[in-house]
């Protein structure tokens, strides 16, 4: 019995690849499988070619992998792009029609399993039959989907189904997919990384979210806006991402906790905003789920092209914070500890995530609801002495913030250098006293920062960086090589900013080679780092085709870093 | 009762003569009128000479960017429905940098205030056009006269049937600080367009010049008739209209956000039960 | 003379039975009518479904950002005066993102096309309400309907006394390419918003829909008459006028540009002797 | 004979300094005088505390003074702010009704020398007489102001001109303010950094700027539309920035060279421009005439802080080039650069400066208007085989630039990711390509980058490093330490990107004490230099309060550094 089984769903968009492979992760989910559940699809509505892909078996999976055991290919163009990544004792599952006549091939007669618009039932059952998965799981999710309302639709969905599985469990033999039995506790969460942003950020106080629609980002917002009346917490669509920025910043300024989520092109329209959270001393949390660009680029596909702009976005200085979750669990935590940190420092705070780790999900423990600490915005006024001075200098460079209205205090907040009662100031001396204030915070910021997570011998031969959604690729490429008895270790950053080089120096400095992988084209966190730390990393993994890594595509590229006979 | 003296006296950064200063006093006026205190009210502007109001006088105040005074109102508003929001700021701000912003409020229909201090040029920045400058109105940056059709913001706002539109002058104060408090009482987004001459770099809208054109809407002015109000407000020249060009009532935007009706977000606690619903409906 | 074949056929990335299908149609008829060869067109748009368009005929094609088909149009218009320039885009591109372009592109009066496909929703996207969108339209983002109240813009471009205001009908292709011909013959900035159903994502405003409501202007309707102009511009709802709704010349932004008289900036050189008298002034 | 004299004019925005100041400049100019002329003025219309500072004397100045010789007080507030500046030996001008009774002033009874709208003649005539010049030059400055329409008000100016040279003559003496004269050239032009950089805009070939009207930038576009109608260049007001940018490329891509001219905060707003002139690669120039930030901050006031915005602004990635230019002759040659520069490699170009910068003049050579090479944008249709491909893939990534109408070609441009002919795709390999294309017009950008300008001896015991405006101080700071007998060098930079390491590593490397000096608070070109290069610049001296780098203020921060005794 395999220990994971790679499945890949392609077909056009609104053929339904998508119910298939949600219906099935469901089932698999339920009979306790571990799942990776990640989604390419183009630009388009209707037409072009899409991909579900399901990673399953009895251990936790943290990437895509490229090979296919099997291939659901709705239509004609999945055979012809998909056969090629097909892996030995790989099976082809696709209609008699366009069925390509090899050993590894099933050609489906879908007319005799039912009526057209039940195929997408069928598949399932297939599917189903082939990874060993009970019928009435499958009947189930397939209720759950439809309702009780049309008994009949139902009856006739449940004909195919059982149909589809004896046609499957007769003709499909010799393939060795049944699912061996896992102990993963079928009690989980199935969430994809913006499902999880979306929760962490309820779960950390968020009360208002102004956005722009853009992909990848708006699916987060989409998350907020179904728990919107249930969580308290007004999301609005705005007019531009200009306006979504501002408005957020004023709501934060009257007492919510507030976010903007967009992507690279939207955040640009976003940086004078920026700039003005950094000055008024405005908690922001911003999420930016990158794609690759430039300018409109590739808007359904991934890439870590932003970095150095965002960190550097906004005109003027001013203390910042970012991070960059690399799986689900941390995409929950980061964004909640975002939130915090953009509170207790008054500034704005980045949380950086991609396509694919919005797109891809997982079945995980669920979070605890009640082990929570939700931001509450400004200080009591009750404390205050008056005059009352929004900008008071203080040791921490953090002043206390009161909220417009709650008090008699009067707060005031400028975008024009200040005085610390938030007024207009030309002053040498306040200009260069406010400088220092903000900038010392930048000095709390440096103090809590999260050091990167480091896998495998301080020693290492070979020590693979990453920062973000590579996460999951670069440990599982680290532990291929490992297995293989390489000196093999990981250094994983969440936390781009500030960067503390005491934390890592030492690491790279121990390591033999050092290799950086990062999904753009010019090692944007490499220059970073020697930005940081003075280290130069000597060799870099880079992907800036649109798809994410794994790790077979780290593995290839390896290869010539390699002394020979030790190739993976 | 509040009395005008509790909104303070402070020194401006304003040339002498100009038009702001009435504008000022008025707003302090209608605010007394109003029966707020400063803490209640808060004042957001954008970046200009206009934009400076809000330092002048006592009030919460968020001084943003230019032209981007109504979306860090809208987000206020909607953060804390007990707050009296009021945007102030130039014609160059709300009707150039920020036109976008303009339309969306007015399509929101908030309970907000919007006064634009309209000088029909850019102050601060030594005297460009702006987009309610006359067509062929000469400046150094347009010195054969700007090029493009003067913005008519009232027109507009009628055409999208705002709920709340007007028109002042600055140097008819007392009429003003009227229209203020009606638009501060108003149920709704109130525009409130003021006329406002700048000495420094507006020799041709003057104080003279709008003083031969204005006229006060008579009193058999119905301005709930939106078609006499369509024609009206379209009147920008050899004659000027002044006063309540259009009203009605409209359903409140706030309606839409049931939370609102708890107070201001700040007050209002996360829900651990309703956190377990969420994350269960992920199972 | 130019035919409708010279421009083309190209796969699309739309859905079966999209209204952009027709709009594309009309575009090329309308360009074969007005005798244009291909490469005295440019087509600018932004992002969105509609703005796909340029892609799927032949032309001079700048395809640029959401929101910024105008500003990119007006550039290449003032630097090209030769240039046939036409921009098209969406509702969320035109009116949503790009709304304060839209403001200014009616105020300058270039000799300019605009076409925006309007059907009422964010289509790239997955159906978000856009600034069309009826007020009250459910959508995943707006659940409980569009709260705001939904832009008009015909009734906003008469009120701001564009030069040309037209609007057609994907369902109505032959209609749709003679208003699209006469925009792009009128001598100014021509505006043609053009319903267009989305079978995706917009349920309600279907061909159907459509169909229950538009009419055509009739024969003795005035489009010079502002005031009759302004009151049909603001229909919308039970009944929907198509067709010239506005209509008269004024006089060209391009006017202003004495430089633009002698063709495309690309073809004139730099004159040493103007050079030296412009240094000779820094004396 | 004093080889210089600093000349400071204070008073309220309105009370006419500033004529006084320009009558006076031009007067000094006319008398052979070297001159270097800096204003600072608050953020309002009336009032407000300005200044108008002359250096003036025999050899060329780069840089404004601190300590006064003859302080000009045209209101008390200027007394109180600036008497403390005074040099020894120095004088102080002010009206009897609030002249200081300290021995260096001069109690003027301007009312006595003629009404009060005569009185900045007065102020020009007791400065003039001062300095020794021949009042005929400043009634010639004093007609050519007026024009000769008036002639009953010019002799009322001659009389009280003549009055106050007389009572200067009489009053003050024993000052060695007469100024020894001077081989410099009468013929010259007077110039400040904008007028400069629109200098070299016009000649370089521009043809197309949209703007949106932001200090210090707003006058490089004023003094373009003075002369946009002799140069055949259009020049228009956009309703923001984003317009600005999108229109700027829509000329270039119509084939007028073009440009726009913005600060920090309007810049913000056009960095998805950016991009898109990046992905569509369009030729652009971007002027960013830099005052201090965050938000608004000090709208009159000079800063460098916008360095690593700038450098990293826009989503994604593309090739850029970023120039800096240290004086007028440099805004004028290096425009002209950039311009043809993003003709060449079809991308942004961005041309840094500061308020400082821009609002400093001197008096310098005249530029040589035949000695140009204005861009043409485009290339030959005749030369294109059909079917014409905008993004044909070449060796140097440079592709064919057509304009669109000039031919048959049609011209296709995306910001999508596109193939060869500017349609749509999401092909992996074609994107794979037109990322690498792209990013091949980096290396050819890399070898033409200008080496920072090295003065001094290679083996220096101390190097001062800096780049943009701060040249003239940095330099004459240098100066000073260099006759004190001191091995000190200075290198500074007006290319920041590309950075070629080759180019001074060494330079770094060899030199005693390094210290990095820039107008901003966190040492961002440091950053930089350790970014490309590795080397860590372990001194700084920063100045972030709004004001102007002096030889004085680096000098008095050096301190510190260097071995007592040798103080300077
Ligand atoms: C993004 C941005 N662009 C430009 C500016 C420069 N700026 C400041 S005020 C102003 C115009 C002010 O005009 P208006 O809004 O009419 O106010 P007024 O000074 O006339 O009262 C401009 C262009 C800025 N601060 N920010
Ligand atoms: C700056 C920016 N914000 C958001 C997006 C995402 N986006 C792409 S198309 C679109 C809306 C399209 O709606 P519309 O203009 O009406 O065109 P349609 O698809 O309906 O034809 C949005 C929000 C973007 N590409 N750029
Ligand atoms: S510049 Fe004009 S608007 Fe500004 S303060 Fe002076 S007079 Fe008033
Ligand atoms: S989503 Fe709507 S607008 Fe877009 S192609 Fe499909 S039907 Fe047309
Ligand atoms: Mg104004
Ligand atoms: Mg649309």
């Amino acid at each position: 019995m395999p220990q994971e089984i790679n499945i890949v769903i392609g077909g056009e968009a609104g053929q339904g690849l998508v119910t298939i492979g949600q219906l099935l992760s469901k089932v698999l989910v339920r009979a306790g499988c571990e799942i990776f559940i990640s989604q390419s699809y183009h630009s388009r509505i209707r037409g072009g070619h899409n991909t579900f892909a399901i990673r399953t078996g009895t251990i936790p999976f943290h990437a895509p992998r490229q090979a296919i055991d099997l291939l659901v290919a709705l239509n004609e163009e999945s055979v012809a792009l998909h056969q090629s990544e097909l892996a030995a004792g790989g099976l082809i599952i696709a209609d008699a029609a366009f069925a390509p006549d090899a050993a590894a091939a099933v050609a489906v007669p879908f007319a005799e399993l039912g009526p057209e618009k039940f195929w997408n039932t069928a598949a399932l059952g297939l599917i189903g039959s082939i990874l060993g998965l009970p019928a009435d799981l499958l009947f189930q999710a397939i209720e759950e989907l439809l309702g009780a309302k049309h008994p009949e639709t139902l009856a006739a969905n449940r004909e195919v189904l059982d149909r589809s599985c004896q046609w499957a469990a007769e003709r499909i033999k010799g393939h060795h997919f049944k699912l061996a039995d896992s102990r993963a506790a079928a009690e989980r969460l199935m969430l994809n990384g913006n499902e999880a942003i979306a929760l962490g950020a309820l779960a950390g106080g968020l009360k208002f979210c102004a956005f722009y629609p853009m992909t990848p980002a708006t699916s987060i917002v989409l998350n907020l806006i179904a728990h919107a009346d249930a969580m308290g917490c007004v999301v609005e669509q705005a007019e531009d991402e200009i306006a979504a920025i501002n408005m957020a910043i004023g709501a934060s300024f009257a007492g919510a906790p507030s976010m903007v989520a967009t992507s690279g092109g939207g955040f640009a329209l976003m940086t004078e905003g920026v700039s003005l959270a950094g000055m008024t001393e405005t908690p922001l949390l911003i999420v930016i789920a990158q794609r690759p660009g430039p300018a409109t680029g590739l808007p359904t596909r991934t890439e870590q092209g932003d970095l150095g702009f965002v960190l550097h976005s906004g005109h003027g200085e001013f203390p910042r914070a970012l991070f960059a979750p690399g799986d689900l669990e941390s995409c929950y935590a980061l964004t909640q500890r975002a939130l915090a940190l953009a509170e207790r420092c008054q500034t704005p705070v980045f949380l950086l995530t991609d396509q694919f780790l919005a797109d891809s999900s997982r079945a995980i423990a669920p979070f605890d609801p009640e082990n929570i600490a939700p931001v509450r915005a400004g200080a009591d006024p009750g404390s205050m002495t008056a005059p009352y001075r929004r900008y008071a200098v203080t040791e921490s460079g953090i002043s206390p913030r009161l909220l417009p209205g709650v008090s008699e205090h009067l707060v005031v907040a400028d975008s024009d250098e200040h005085d610390e009662e938030g007024h207009i100031t030309e002053e040498q001396p306040v200009r260069i006293a406010m400088v220092d204030k903000r900038l010392r915070k930048f000095a709390g910021l440096r103090q809590e920062v999260l050091p990167p997570h480091h896998e495998g011998p301080a020693d290492a031969d070979l020590l693979l960086v990453g920062w973000g959604s590579t996460r999951g690729p670069l440990r599982e490429a680290a532990e291929i090589l490992a297995n293989q008895g390489r000196r093999v270790a990981t250094l994983h950053f969440t936390q781009i900013w500030p960067l503390v080089p005491e934390q890592f120096r030492d690491l790279l400095a121990t390591a033999g080679t050092v290799v950086c992988v990062e999904g753009n084209a010019t090692g944007q966190f490499a220059r970073l780092i020697r930005q940081e730390s003075g280290f130069s990393i000597p060799h870099q993994v880079l992907r800036y085709d649109g798809l994410p890594f794994t790790a077979r595509y780290i593995l290839d590229r390896l290869d010539h870093l390699m002394p020979k006979g030790a190739q993976p | 009762m509040t009395t005008i003296e509790q909104y303070g006296e402070f020194e401006t950064a304003w040339c002498p003569g100009c038009g702001n200063f009435a504008i000022l006093k008025a707003l302090k006026q209608a605010l007394a009128a109003c029966d707020l205190a400063p803490h209640q009210v808060l004042l957001v502007s954008g970046i200009g000479q206009a934009a400076k109001t809000p330092h002048y006088l006592k009030a919460n105040v968020f001084n943003g960017l230019h032209g981007r005074s109504l979306p860090v109102a809208t987000g206020a508003r909607l953060a804390s429905p007990e707050l009296v929001v009021i945007a102030e700021s130039g014609d160059g701000c709300m009707y150039g940098e920020g036109g976008n912003h303009f339309l969306a409020a007015l399509r929101r229909n908030l309970d907000l205030t919007i006064l634009v201090h309209d000088n029909q040029v850019y102050g601060l920045t030594k005297g460009q056009a702006s987009p309610t400058s006359d067509q062929g109105f000469v400046t150094k940056t347009q010195p054969h006269g700007a090029p493009s059709a003067a913005f008519n913001p009232v027109a507009v706002a009628v055409a999208m049937d705002t709920s709340f539109v007007a028109r002042g002058f600055a140097g008819m104060p007392d009429h003003l600080a009227g229209l203020i408090a009606q638009a501060i009482r108003h149920r709704g987004t109130a525009l409130v367009d003021i006329l406002q001459p700048c000495v420094s770099f507006n020799p041709v809208n003057t104080f003279k010049w709008y003083r031969e054109r204005c006229y006060e809407l008579p009193a058999e002015y119905d301005p709930t008739d939106q078609e006499l109000a369509r024609k009206t407000a379209a009147e920008f020249g050899e004659r000027i209209p002044l006063g309540i060009l259009y009203r009605h009532e409209k359903p409140l935007f706030e309606e839409h956000f049931a939370m609102l009706g708890q107070g201001p977000l700040s007050r209002q606690e996360v829900s651990r039960p309703a956190l377990r619903q969420v994350m269960e409906s992920y199972r």
